[in-house]
């Protein structure tokens, strides 16, 4: 056990500075902690253990991962640097937070890329062992950080990471590399301690984790436990501080983390049984969509049917088949992948089939940034094919969200007959969140009811259900129904092939008809936070959902008159929509693109709505919407 | 619902929509074929489903009594495995042209083909795109004068089967519109075997392509063009029965012989082997007129499972193991707690 | 020579009935012939031949080539008829025509899909041999029409046309199906007689045509000669009467027929040439598109490359591939095709490279009706892609537009490194107009200027031109400027890859703000006809122009006070249409699909746009403009 | 500009970007035997292009100071005909891997093989998708656990160069990327090939797939599982040298046997030709480990002309014919008529 090596000229770490807390002495509200380092240094690993530990603690959480694009970039470099960040508290948590207040900061690179973000006066671990001059190198540091004043706004806490871990695990046995590689979970012991969480939760993940190499988990279970002896040590001799967060009031309930990715796989699970369909999946790996192909790849006994297809379009035309033959054909991509599916998505808005398509967006264009988040797919979403093709649109605002709304998908897509959009992001897929596991007994079914054999007289394809207009669906294997269709234009009322002129209009018009039909079916649109009326809506759509909702919190607590309303059906609107918004002096639409939603907006109620963008693949902070408020409404009222 | 209740006929499988192929185009003659086929196996309609992708021969399911699926340009294979993965029950039929099937949906039919998806590829080939008015397509000999080559077309053209075979594909035959006799025979072959089957059906279009097949069709030159080929029987042809294919001494090489000259003997004559796939390669690939054209049933060799059988064995093992598919567990598994 | 047998209570055929004439007896402003038979009959031939001995007559024209998807159906179905319609007169003539003044109907199937357009006591010619109850029976008729009374309000010219061709043709030997082809032939003559156009023209292509088969020539031209020369003794017998159509006064120059196939070709021939660039054409055919890569597959001679891709991913793969060698690539499709190009063009967005792509938009969604026209890929054109990914977007009005605004996109491309989408229609592509050919030495050059090795000094493949923000286009085979480019996103300054948040929001912006930039480099919008402010505008784009050119001009005779405004450039918009359209009380957007472009103008200009949707697979109508007019504006002023 | 001017060594093609490949990753050793081959063959930076899709392995332009172009996922081969059409002057390398190229680029593949566009595709097959952490590919072998196959693939894996040879291809070989003896040699008849050249590398995913191919890459067992062929030479391999393949008699198979055992001679080994077709589609379908896994040029038979040059003279030969090129007259061609 080493001494606390507290860098020079720093008091006792003292991060209430700047945190909000509530009253008793290290008591804060939240915390904003960043863990930064090499992609091999395990910072996934270690931010969604130190989220596990702090849910089970009762805290309100949100995180946000973020990983470079390559596999494994070179040790050192920037572009190597992955983070991971943890926002949690005793009151409502939405956002992963603007600024840490925390960074752990494994090696130059990650410092590098890292610090920019970390509040004024906020606390920097950094592992001096790995401030090597070749490391400073490859980070692009002309002198080393730790010696010149880079570090002067901050708090530092300077230790020598790997000494420490390959001290603490040396009687295992472990390889010199292997060893090291038990520095994260130092770490996290030491941030366990910091913000009193339990370290049982993960030393029992490890052993399940090493089951088969037992020395190994016992080596990462004694760096995690010298990790928590160190602070426990240097709190006795004044260097460092613990802090308490208290248990955040949520619903009562069973609680899990979930990422979008789960959320939308267990929500197409469940959607398929409340629909009594087999679910076929037809995928085609992408970033940072393929998460839900591996989620339900694991799913097999509930009979859910994975296809790998060989690419996007193979994978949305399977999913048609499978829906032609009976099945729930669901496809899911991102940007690029879902570019590719336009054409098909066509057929299904021709035959009019049930297809859900899920859309976990990432940053444009063309490749763009694989694993950075973005929302600029809307406009893909809504018009992205040829001919008049209109396909219901839904963006989810929450990991926990995509839940239900896969489940809605799904219940539009078969009571419609018709292909349905839901857009996800980058961030949504991968950040976690607490979730309140819903009571699945209390779903409503919605059971889907095939054409039958009796109902074979005067059948054909395209007969309609007069109130949705949805056509009925006869599927391969019914004596007496069988049929032909395809993708040329249908007579109304026969279903074949037909030329005419008039049905051609009248069948366009039905297919959008039908469409904006489903705006009677769905929730009418609510204010989330705020009047119903007032001078400033923020409308905002997918994952800025948390960044809005608190800053528009924390303007009406300022005494701004300003309103949240997130949109999560965007087509067809919600039927209020329009009256709803025009209770609104102005109308606010921040987006991570350069402006779609509110285009569509101002298209369907001439309102002059505008647009803020960011278009930097990271989400927004909640102050850069506070801003936006404050300067639309001038000083505080 | 299998079993057939009362024997159909081929007539039975047609529809009453009026046939749009052009007069004398030879898609009727394989519509014939496979109507009898269906008929001679004992199909069922409703448990049959033909899938298409867009040309003048994926018009073809509009004809048929079954369930039908005219989709779009070249992905027929997709929406096949589809189909076939959600219902295995169901007997799925695949017609495509050698633009549809070789030009842009070469892909998937590579992909439907090495995943051994339990269904038949009907493959009319009439080396042109017939439906947007013959330009040349990717089966189309060099120097195809067509509206898009003008000055006759440089590439060189793929073979069908050859491609087939390279993709993975365990049956491989080959078959003419206007035969009649042959082809609902090699068709009963392929609906047999478990996997899937390709067929190349050469097919005449009386529009774009009038009488490019003529060497090899035509009656006067079939029998020394056409070689028939049969499992398990020398590789004889000819209208006088007494030309055949022999191994070249030592060279992995064949040429062509005639019985009874420089002491030639039927014994000589190397004996067909289905399921020898580089005796395939080298029979598809043959040069004509220097070689015979092959048909019938060239490459048979089938896998153990199919795909789609593969894949609900996998998910009947998991379903068998775990017994219960219980969401509600699924998702309190792992970390869960409770607030009060 | 027989006799006409001009069918029973019918008087002289007596079209000035209810066509505009100017005075002179027989003397017609303007008239408008379908010609309608089986697909085998030959009706495009004849109408393109009519047209052609029209055009020379010196008559303004419009034409209207309407045809099966069938390659030959079935003879004597409804489904197989072919149809051509030609507009002439001796005013400006801007579209084919809303109703028939004369119909030729081959045969029954041919009568029954036509007769309804026929305007009230029209003419229809009919071929009395081919109404055969086999063929009555196969076109849907329970009592031949000829005998009932379903022609009654029709002027009705009733001849064996079959047998007065077989007799025309019998000395030349030929088999009786050769012979009977020449039906057509003997029908133009008739009509080549009855509105006075010359013969000769018709005969030296019959001469050309069958050059190798001069008795097929020969039987051609006497079927030609024949039914001329029927025309005449009907005259005689006071059966028939002849008009005459007087000359159109058009601009001075030589002129041609030109299609919007063809003028597209030669459009992209000329951009090449003015950019200095070979040309690189990428295709996969597709209806109505492929008539382009037909033409300029015949180009050689320009050094024109043609590829026929093995799709259309392919296709556009390849142009842009061609552009980063230095060629000027284009592509072309229709809307399914164009739906698959959306992922490359954001590849070619991303590495800024000059492309163009056009779209004959035909009736969708998916296959839709492949031969027939829609206007329903302009969403797909401005949105149609993953991302924040802003293209250019044209719309050519006319055939001969087409030529113009082929240039005009390969000078945006070039000029501003970026993908250009040019929208035509089936109608457009299919339909001839008179051209008054340019002069082509006029046209202004734009030569490209590759980077040269003597600017490899501070070179990077994404410096800008401050003005238009192009970047500058090294291309492989230059020594000195080796670099790499792709679909990351890449930095500002270097053009590397750059991850960095920062970078991506500039570069992202820098992309937008290039394209808005266009804005300033465009004509202003003009008004087509009518004030530049008023009671209600009529705004259009693409192939709608000649029907609101017409209507407008009527209603302005009738005193209402309407303006046209035709937009050629749809993305960006010109810089004063804002402005323009806010002078309007009223703006109307006659469309052919369920409203697009009104609501690009809605979200841009927050007026209260409002659609007129026509969504049947066929051109707009002139009186169905007018009627919109005449409803807005209520009784004439 | 085509001549060098002074000799370049391997490391003039190696750009300043930091590369981003996995440490032990298999694409160091390529890029080795690339950057090499460049230098050895004196290719012109300037006029040279690397072109690629997306994945690990299509990186590669990055680190090569030629021109390049990562352009979209499985797209290459269309790209680098649109160059090579543009620019024939210029030396395309076309590098993908098992996903980009066979998978969702596979159709691609197909038809630049086929139409024999002279430039080079060097096909990385690590069995795995890499760059999007490690599912399975159309190379993996059945029951290949990954995450989205957590019981095992049950698709039959597509050989490459069996596929290649399908396609049309007229040059196919293979490597090993540690094999920096073998590669540059092979990379550099590749080169010389006019028309597409097809490579498939076996590639080590260090993270994904590691050791897939050690069983005959393995220093201790690669003598007895590699047979590097060559034209014209018995196909004899073993650490001993003694093992070789024979041609069965009276049947188009072939078998392994020893020499000096049961009276096998070196003479009865058969000799390998590597323009038949057949033999090559044998070689590439070998079943291992019965079989020795085979390396080298296996096939390599050139067309007359390759498909740009092609095209250029059908072009250059019109241009000759006519002499000019006017657009004005091309316009006043048919019917025209002045009004004044
Ligand atoms: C995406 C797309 N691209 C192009 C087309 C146009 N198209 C329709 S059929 C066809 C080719 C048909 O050729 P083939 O498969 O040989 O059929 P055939 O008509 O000769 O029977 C093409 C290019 C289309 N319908 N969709
Ligand atoms: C249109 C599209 N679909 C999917 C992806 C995601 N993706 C990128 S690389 C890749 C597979 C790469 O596999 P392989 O070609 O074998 O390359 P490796 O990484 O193994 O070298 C996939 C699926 C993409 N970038 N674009
Ligand atoms: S165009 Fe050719 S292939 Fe198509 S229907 Fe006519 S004859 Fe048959
Ligand atoms: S993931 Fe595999 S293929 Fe990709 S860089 Fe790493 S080791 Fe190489
Ligand atoms: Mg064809
Ligand atoms: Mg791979």
């Amino acid at each position: 056990m080493t001494i606390p090596q507290v860098s020079e000229g720093q008091a006792v770490m003292n991060l209430e500075k700047a945190v909000r807390h509530d009253g008793e002495m290290g008591a804060l509200e939240s915390v904003v902690i960043r863990f930064a380092g090499d992609s091999g240094d395990g910072m996934q690993l270690t931010g969604s253990q130190f989220t596990v530990a702090t849910a089970l603690e009762g805290s309100d959480l949100a995180t946000f991962p973020d990983f470079p694009a390559e596999i494994r970039a070179p040790a050192g470099t920037t572009f190597g640097v992955s983070a991971y960040q943890i926002n949690f508290g005793s009151s409502r948590v939405l956002t992963a937070g603007d600024a840490p207040d925390v960074l752990v900061a494994m090696n130059p690179a990650a410092l590098k890329v890292n610090l920019g973000d970390l509040r004024e006066s906020g606390m920097v671990v950094v592992d001096t062992g790995a401030f090597t001059d070749k490391n400073l190198k490859k980070a692009g540091y002309d002198s080393n950080p730790l010696e010149d004043d880079t570090l002067a706004k901050y708090q530092t806490l300077e230790l020598n990471l790997s000494q420490l871990t390959l001290e603490s695990v040396k009687d295992f046995g472990l390889s010199q590399k292997e060893a090291l590689r038990c520095k994260n979970m130092w770490t996290l012991g030491l941030m366990l301690w910091m913000f009193d969480r339990k370290r049982q939760p993960i030393i029992e993940w490890l052993e399940t984790k090493f089951a088969s190499r037992p020395e190994i988990a016992k080596a990462n279970i004694a760096a995690l436990n010298a990790g928590h002896a160190y602070g426990e040590t240097a709190e006795l001799s004044g260097a460092l501080k613990r802090y308490s967060i208290g248990k955040a009031e949520l619903e009562p309930g069973i609680y899990r983390t979930v990422t979008g990715g789960q959320a939308v796989a267990w929500g197409l699970v469940a959607g398929a049984q409340l629909a009594g369909l087999q679910l076929f999946f037809g995928s085609y790996p992408i970033t940072p969509a393929s998460p839900v192909l591996h989620h339900l790849s694991g799913m097999k006994e509930f009979g859910v049917i994975t296809f790998q297809a060989e690419d996007e379009i193979a994978a949305v035309c399977a999913a048609i088949g499978a829906s032609y033959a009976g099945a729930l054909g669901v496809t899911s991509s991102s940007g690029p992948g879902v570019a590719l599916k336009g054409e098909a998505l066509g057929l299904a808005v021709s035959t009019e089939l049930p297809l859900v398509v899920i859309n976990t967006q990432r940053a444009g264009p063309s490749t763009g940034l694989p694993t950075k988040t973005e929302q600029s797919d809307l406009y893909q979403a809504l018009f992205g094919r040829n001919g008049d093709a209109p396909i219901p649109v839904l963006a989810a605002a929450t990991p926990a969200d995509c839940f239900d709304l896969a489940i809605e998908a799904v219940r539009i897509a078969t009571k419609y007959m018709t292909p349905v959009i839901l857009l996800t992001d980058g961030y949504i897929a991968n950040a976690a969140e607490p979730w309140r596991l819903p009571d699945l007994d209390s779903l409503e079914a919605f059971p889907v009811k095939f054409t039958t054999p009796e109902e074979a007289e005067g059948f054909y394809p395209f007969r309609r259900d007069e109130k949705t207009l949805a056509r009925n669906w006869a599927v391969p294997g019914t004596p007496g129904l069988m049929h032909r269709i395809g993708g040329i234009e249908k007579s109304y009322d026969t279903g074949h092939i037909s030329y005419d002129p008039a049905n051609h209009q009248r069948m366009t018009e039905v297919r959008r008809d039908k469409i904006l039909g489903i705006a009677n079916d769905i929730p009418l649109q609510t204010v989330s936070t705020g009047e119903e009326k007032g001078k400033l809506a923020i409308v905002g759509w997918g994952s800025t959902y948390g960044a809005i909702q608190q800053a528009v919190r924390k303007a009406r607590v300022e005494g701004y008159d300003v309103s949240h309303i997130h949109l999560r059906h965007l087509w067809p609107l919600p039927r209020n929509l329009g009256e709803l918004l025009s209770g609104f002096e102005q109308v606010i639409v921040p987006e991570m693109n350069t402006g779609q939603l509110v285009n569509l907006l101002r298209a369907q109620y001439l309102i002059p709505a505008e647009p803020v963008n960011k278009i930097s693949g990271q989400p927004f902070k909640i102050a850069e919407i506070l801003d936006v408020i404050r300067a639309r409404l001038g000083g505080a009222q | 619902m299998n079993k057939p209740v009362t024997k159909l006929s081929p007539k039975d499988f047609a529809t009453d929509q009026e046939v749009r192929w052009c007069p004398g185009c030879g898609d009727y003659a394989i519509l014939k074929a496979v109507q009898k086929t269906l008929a001679d196996i004992e199909a069922r309609p409703e448990n049959t489903v033909f899938v298409s992708g867009i040309g003048c021969s994926s018009r073809f399911p509009y004809y048929m009594a079954t369930y039908g699926f005219h989709t779009i340009h070249g992905r027929a294979p997709a929406f096949a495995t589809g189909i076939k993965l959600a219902n295995p029950n169901l007997d799925v039929w695949l017609v495509t042209g050698d633009g549809d099937g070789l030009s842009i949906g070469g892909n998937h039919l590579l992909h439907v083909l090495r995943r051994n998806v339990d269904l038949q590829v009907l493959l009319f080939n009439n080396e042109i795109y017939g439906l947007t008015k013959g330009q040349y397509s990717p089966t189309s000999h060099i120097g195809t004068r067509s509206p898009s080559t003008p000055y006759g077309s440089v590439d060189a053209p793929v073979s069908p089967c050859a491609f087939a075979l390279g993709a993975g594909a365990r049956f491989i035959a080959r078959g003419i519109d206007t035969g009649q006799k042959q082809l609902p025979g090699i068709l009963a072959r392929a609906h047999a075997h478990k996997g899937a089957s390709f067929v190349e059906i050469f097919q005449n279009c009386i529009v774009y392509n009038d009488g490019v097949f003529n060497d090899f069709t035509e009656k006067a030159a079939a029998a020394d063009a056409q070689l028939h080929v049969e499992h398990g029987k020398p590789m004889i042809f000819g209208k006088d029965g007494n030309k055949g294919l022999r191994l070249k001494q030592d060279r992995f090489e064949i040429e062509v012989v005639t019985i009874g000259e420089n002491g030639v003997t039927e014994d000589d004559i190397l004996v067909h082997d289905e399921t020898n796939a580089a005796l395939a390669h080298l029979l598809f690939t043959l040069p004509h007129p220097a070689f015979p054209v092959v048909l019938g049933v060239i490459y048979c060799n089938p896998a153990p499972a199919s795909y789609e059988s593969a894949v609900h064995a996998q998910i009947d093992a998991v379903k068998a193991e775990r017994r219960t598919a219980d969401l509600k567990a699924v998702l309190k598994k792992g970390r869960t707690w409770e607030v009060r």
